[in-house]
């Protein structure tokens, strides 16, 4: 079911081979077993999986917040004052002692940008994600979505080649969200940065990703690649046509198992 | 009745309905300040009147007028001033002090796990040793001076906001850290943006508390050991008894308290206004 | 408390004594320990308090019978005041002895050596260290010491100290003199860092025996004084140092009977009778220092009551 | 190199990997207690020691070993154990009172509006009162017996706890109380099931906070009017100079004041269980 | 475009009149402006809107949680020593310090309730979401999606005749959604009584409802009412009929305004 690890070129942005990650010294959780991948520079790849299987870690190991235990990680980026991967995570990122256009600056001020740049940077971004206006404000002021969106905001706004993003749009509601993933296609269409983006949602991958690649029930392995055969730039609307239906309902199935093999559910 | 006949009559009872509502909240803002008020007016009335008609040993506890009458002489005459002032000074001194090396030993022992190791166990058996038994101690050490008498308050006060700010850096979210992380933030900068403002709500507690602890250890350093000071006006006053004056010195000092209290409170609200900024301005941005 | 007579003749009435936990109230400790307040019929309940201002409005409304205490500025205030207290007796008295006193005013070492100060005279504007502050007994014997010398106790500036502070206070100069009790006058004269100026005169007291107004004319109160000068009695001359003794002094004070055997003891009157001029003289003195602040000295009938000592 | 043998060399390899962080883990461990108790033993080698070359007055800083023999002299004819229960009698004694009432008084004002108004600003200002400096008041109205004593003690649980109670109420989550309300919860059913549970992390920190107070506040107390306890034994011990006997005092009370406060978060593990549930647990269910 | 008023029979569990609500004394926020509605005993009704436009104030004002500013609101459940509602909270609905099966029966027990009947049950309700083995547990030990399926576990073992459900399944990852979404028809198949579920997801409350309330943007008003075709039982696989796509679109147009009118989004 593993992809055959493929050798990695000057092209591919990150290449992972043979990862395993276990928590705990004494060997508790198992959360990564053998995972191969290779990510293109400039390419949009959409992680899903059943809850607790890894994709958290995979995204942290990418962006060299974790170690592996075992198992090899190469990210071929050179090395500026900005980090080589922004985040976005799945909950909690933004800081709540900064307003937004100092939690829009933070990556950039860590970076040593000097002042007057990032708050013209900050500002262009804290527009695009339509939040202006709303500058002065902090976090708790903010809805779920809106902090989100500050998050977003954020990634784009350090300038690093590479973006992972951990259910960037999971706390928004439906509506919502469907506006932000288009904003987050056109985003993306600008400045062609690596992403990397998980989610539960298959609408979703298939609406943004060029790959999909779909995880197995913990320990984490990856299942699927998906090539995902849709053009750009993609609308909503696709959804209604019968190959976005059938591929859904084929990595439904594929993850169902998967779900129904992580949850205690009869 | 037409269509818009109704609307318009729906119209006006809302705009009654949302009337009543206000004035049914401000008449209960009123009455809790009212009874805030009241309650110590109360209390004070209670006392004279127990004074007055012999419930109380007026020689013994000096009716609220006698009290009031002393306070305003010394105030008058300057010598409250002193005491105050005397006390005021040993409490700042220390506060600041015992605050600022509580908040960095708790920072460094929150950051370098070996430190932490090595102190914290001791740390906490410390801070339950009784200030005032230890004065004569400094006192040793110190000499006749304000060191002593400062450094009980500054101890006093750093154990707590140690405690307090130790617990503050351990309990932040590994989420914020991570973020902190993922965008290169290390050193003096990890510090400033990150560590101090995440730890700064428990800091901020550390204080409120170690507030009401320093001016009861001072008051008792001064017991002890003063020639000046509210803590040795209460006690000579009382050993030379004079009652009335006692009471002032007592009166005095929980008013500093409550001050200090709330000093720091406002301290938070300026320093933390992330956790403060009013709901009216949420709401206007919701619309 | 002193109630009603005792019913009937072997049941004892509780007397309720707030004391300073001191050998210089030795008869007090003596007297109990060997029954004498058993013989009276008395059930002496002690009560340990920290200073004898502290007693003052306990005996007066009440709650104790009987303070053995050391006087203060407060008691007068307190007497000025209206509360109902009546000094009977006298407690520790000195012996004049100028070797081995029980307290001592002391001077730095170094002050003496280089000539700053030679008698008591020389403290004029300098740091004197007393324990209880301005209206307690040590405030009144350096007044009397400077008296003595043609000076004021005004001319000093008086500081609060706690007697076992004072050694160190002179060693690293924040004082210049201390008025201090046995161990803490000797201890520093020993060690070569003070040097003893002045002792108590012979017949002087600063400490002594309080009832309330309601057990003074109970008459329970000539029974107490009776057993309590019976102790007094037991102490006199050298009788003072015996085993016996100090092993009752020490188990009463917490220490051992070497401990306290170590440290000159005061004397008593065979009587305990009170010191009425010494009293009057303690008034004048506070109220220079403006301890008290009542103008007009209180008649000695209004406090003192030595019928108690006359009849034991 | 088949696949099989590479796969097997990776399972040896991942192995290999746990098996050294699970040591690295089990290594820091062994050295924080190491250091943890490392500490304490230094202080005293060194006090020991500066004692012994004279840096330290060894006459005043009694050495530890001297302390040692003199606490171990204090067992053995039972004069420590007399002190040691008398300080605990009034500190459990307090403790108890001022606490149940303290929570009884949070919780009634959080409930009742007009009575928080009322009270709450009085009591911040009472909460600075120091206790030591109102005993002689106490004194004078419960005479020389045990009352007064426990009475401090008492008082100044009561409002710590008090303060805290109703911060913890005040504090409940409108959803939960909402919940209560959806399924009818009243009455004594409302406090029982939601509010008090609600209010415990709040309570037990006030609890923790109080605990550290009390026994200062115990031994303040005991300074100034006891013939036992531990205050009475530093104070006196001080008084007759006895160096060796005060440090014994001086340890001992923190060693209690450290004890009380375990004893605080041991309560509070078990009467929080849910606040308190091991991780080993959490992942095991995750799986 | 708000429903005209039709008059309440006794087959009606809600009869909503003119219902407005104005919170903060000063008329700060309107969060409903005169609602009409009538619910029928037995029925399933989704309510959408936009973020913001009331749907859980309405809810609330249903279960007797809140009261309306003006207007009138008619429940017609016979009183029984059980609530008229049970609820499911949008959020944080479970208490911590419970376990599951206190939690569960924690609606009975207010009812007074015997423990034997009331545990028994509780384990009934547990077992039906999927969560026996985990009557010990304390919240915080389980997922989101898990404490979830607690609230509605109580909610259903509480025994009262109608059903007032915040977003029940908003916390949960698609997949387990999906499941649940499966399960609570299921459920209420058996029970029949009246439910009223608050959404942000259309195919949500096509899945599962009879009716669907669409609301406008503050102040809330019904903007429509639509009644949904499909016949029951249905399942995940009708999202892939044009029928669907089409109501769907439909839906969702009449929602894209309300949203963009809802948020400063360019
Ligand atoms: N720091 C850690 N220590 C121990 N176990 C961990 C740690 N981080 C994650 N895990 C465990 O590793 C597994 C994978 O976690 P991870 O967060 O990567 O999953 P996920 O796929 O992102 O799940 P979700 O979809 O719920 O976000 C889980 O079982 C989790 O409990
Ligand atoms: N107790 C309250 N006091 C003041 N305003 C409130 C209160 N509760 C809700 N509101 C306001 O009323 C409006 C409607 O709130 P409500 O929670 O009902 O919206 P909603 O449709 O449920 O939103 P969401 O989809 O985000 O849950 C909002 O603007 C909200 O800010
Ligand atoms: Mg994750
Ligand atoms: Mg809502």
């Amino acid at each position: 079911m593993t992809d055959t690890p493929r050798q990695g070129t000057g092209d591919d942005a990150f290449v992972v081979r043979h990862l395993s990650k276990v928590f705990g010294g004494s060997g508790q959780v198992h959360a990564l077993s053998d995972i191969n991948l290779n990510l293109k520079k400039g390419s949009f790849t959409c992680i899903v999986g059943p809850s607790g299987c890894g994709k958290s870690t995979l995204l942290r190991i990418l962006g060299d917040l974790e170690t592996a235990t075992s198992g090899e990680v190469q990210i071929n980026f050179e090395q500026t004052r900005v980090p080589r991967s922004a985040f976005v995570f799945q909950e909690h990122g933004v800081f709540p002692w900064f307003n937004v256009l100092e939690n829009v600056t933070f990556g950039q001020k860590m970076a040593s940008v000097s002042k007057k740049e990032r708050v013209s940077e900050a500002r262009n971004w804290i527009a695009e994600v339509g939040l202006t206006g709303f500058e002065d404000a902090f976090p708790h002021q903010l809805s779920g979505g809106m902090r989100q969106r500050i998050a977003i905001a954020r990634a784009f706004a350090t300038g690093s080649p590479s973006l992972l993003m951990d259910e960037p749009l999971g706390a928004l509601d439906a509506q919502t969200r469907i506006l932000m993933q288009e904003q987050l296609v056109r985003l993306w269409e600008v400045e062609r940065k690596t992403v990397v983006l998980v989610t539960h949602s298959i609408e979703e991958a298939l609406l943004l990703g060029d790959q999909i690649v779909v995880m197995s029930a913990r320990p984490g392995r990856v299942k699927q690649i998906i090539d995902v055969p849709f053009g750009r730039p993609r609308s909503v609307e696709m959804e209604a046509s019968p190959e976005f239906a059938h591929m859904k309902q084929d990595i439904w199935e594929s993850l169902r198992d998967e779900v129904q093999a992580s949850m205690s559910f009869k | 009745m037409t269509q818009t006949q109704s609307v318009a009559v729906r119209a006006t009872e809302l705009d009654q309905a949302i009337d009543l509502e206000f004035k049914r909240e401000q008449r209960l803002k009123a009455r809790d300040l009212g009874l805030a008020i009241l309650t110590p007016i109360v209390l004070l009335a209670l006392w004279e009147l127990a004074a007055a008609v012999g419930v109380l040993d007026a020689r013994l506890f000096s009716p609220p007028s006698a009290i009031a009458e002393r306070g305003a002489e010394m105030l008058a005459d300057g010598s409250l001033a002193v005491h105050i002032w005397a006390t005021v000074g040993r409490l700042a001194a220390g506060f600041i002090a015992g605050s600022i090396l509580g908040v960095f030993a708790g920072l460094v022992m929150g950051v370098v796990r070996p430190i932490r190791a090595a102190l914290s166990p001791t740390f906490t058996a410390l801070y339950a040793l009784p200030k005032i038994a230890i004065l004569p101690l400094l006192l040793l050490i110190f000499g006749l001076t304000e060191t002593p008498k400062i450094l009980a308050v500054a101890i006093s006060v750093f154990f707590v906001v140690q405690i307090n700010t130790l617990a503050g850096i351990m309990q932040i979210d590994a989420r914020i850290l991570e973020a902190a992380r993922a965008y290169k933030a290390t050193g003096p900068r990890l510090f400033l943006n990150v560590l101090l403002p995440a730890a700064a709500p428990a800091i901020m507690t550390g204080l409120r508390v170690a507030a009401g602890m320093s001016v009861i250890v001072v008051t008792a350093v001064e017991f002890v050991a003063s020639n000046n000071g509210l803590g040795y006006l209460i006690w000579n006053s009382w050993q030379l008894f004079q009652p009335a004056t006692m009471f002032v010195g007592l009166i005095v000092v929980s008013v500093i308290g409550a001050l200090v209290t709330g000093l720091i409170i406002l301290l938070e609200r300026v320093l933390l206004p992330w956790r403060h900024s009013n709901s009216p301005k949420k709401k206007e941005m919701k619309k | 408390t002193s109630e009603a007579p005792a019913t009937s003749s072997d049941a004892l009435q509780t007397v309720n004594v707030g004391h300073v936990q001191l050998a210089i109230f030795s008869p007090l400790y003596v007297a109990d320990a060997k029954g004498y307040f058993e013989d009276e019929g008395i059930e002496l309940k002690l009560e340990a308090i920290k200073s004898g201002q502290d007693a003052v409005p306990l005996a007066a409304s009440g709650k104790l019978d009987v303070v053995v205490a050391g006087f203060s500025a407060g008691l007068f205030s307190a007497v000025e005041t209206g509360l109902d207290v009546k000094v009977v007796g006298s407690m520790g008295v000195s012996a004049g002895d100028e070797e081995e006193p029980p307290s001592a005013l002391i001077a730095s070492k170094k002050l003496v050596d280089d000539g700053t100060i030679s008698d008591v005279s020389d403290l004029e504007g300098r740091t004197v260290a007393v324990a209880g502050g301005a209206g307690g007994t040590g405030a009144f014997y350096v007044g009397m010491a400077l008296e003595e010398a043609g000076l004021s106790i005004t001319d000093v500036e008086l500081v609060t100290l706690g007697n076992p502070d004072m050694p160190t206070a002179l060693a690293n100069g924040s004082i210049d003199a201390a008025f201090a009790s046995a161990p803490f006058w000797n201890m520093p004269v020993e060690d070569g860092t003070a040097v003893s100026l002045w002792t108590t005169p012979a017949g002087t007291s600063g400490t002594g025996v309080i009832y309330g107004g309601d057990f003074a004319s109970s008459d329970l109160a000539q029974k107490f004084f009776t057993a309590l000068a019976r102790g007094a009695q037991d102490l006199q001359g050298d009788d003072r140092y015996t085993d016996e003794h100090l092993g009752m002094i020490g188990a009463a004070t917490g220490q051992t009977a070497e401990q306290v055997g170590a440290v000159p003891l005061y004397r008593w009157l065979t009587d305990l009778a009170p010191l009425p001029e010494q009293l009057a003289a303690m008034e004048r003195m506070w109220m220079e220092l403006g301890a008290i602040v009542y103008t007009d000295p209180i008649p000695e009938a209004d406090y003192v009551d030595a019928t108690f000592a006359q009849n034991s």
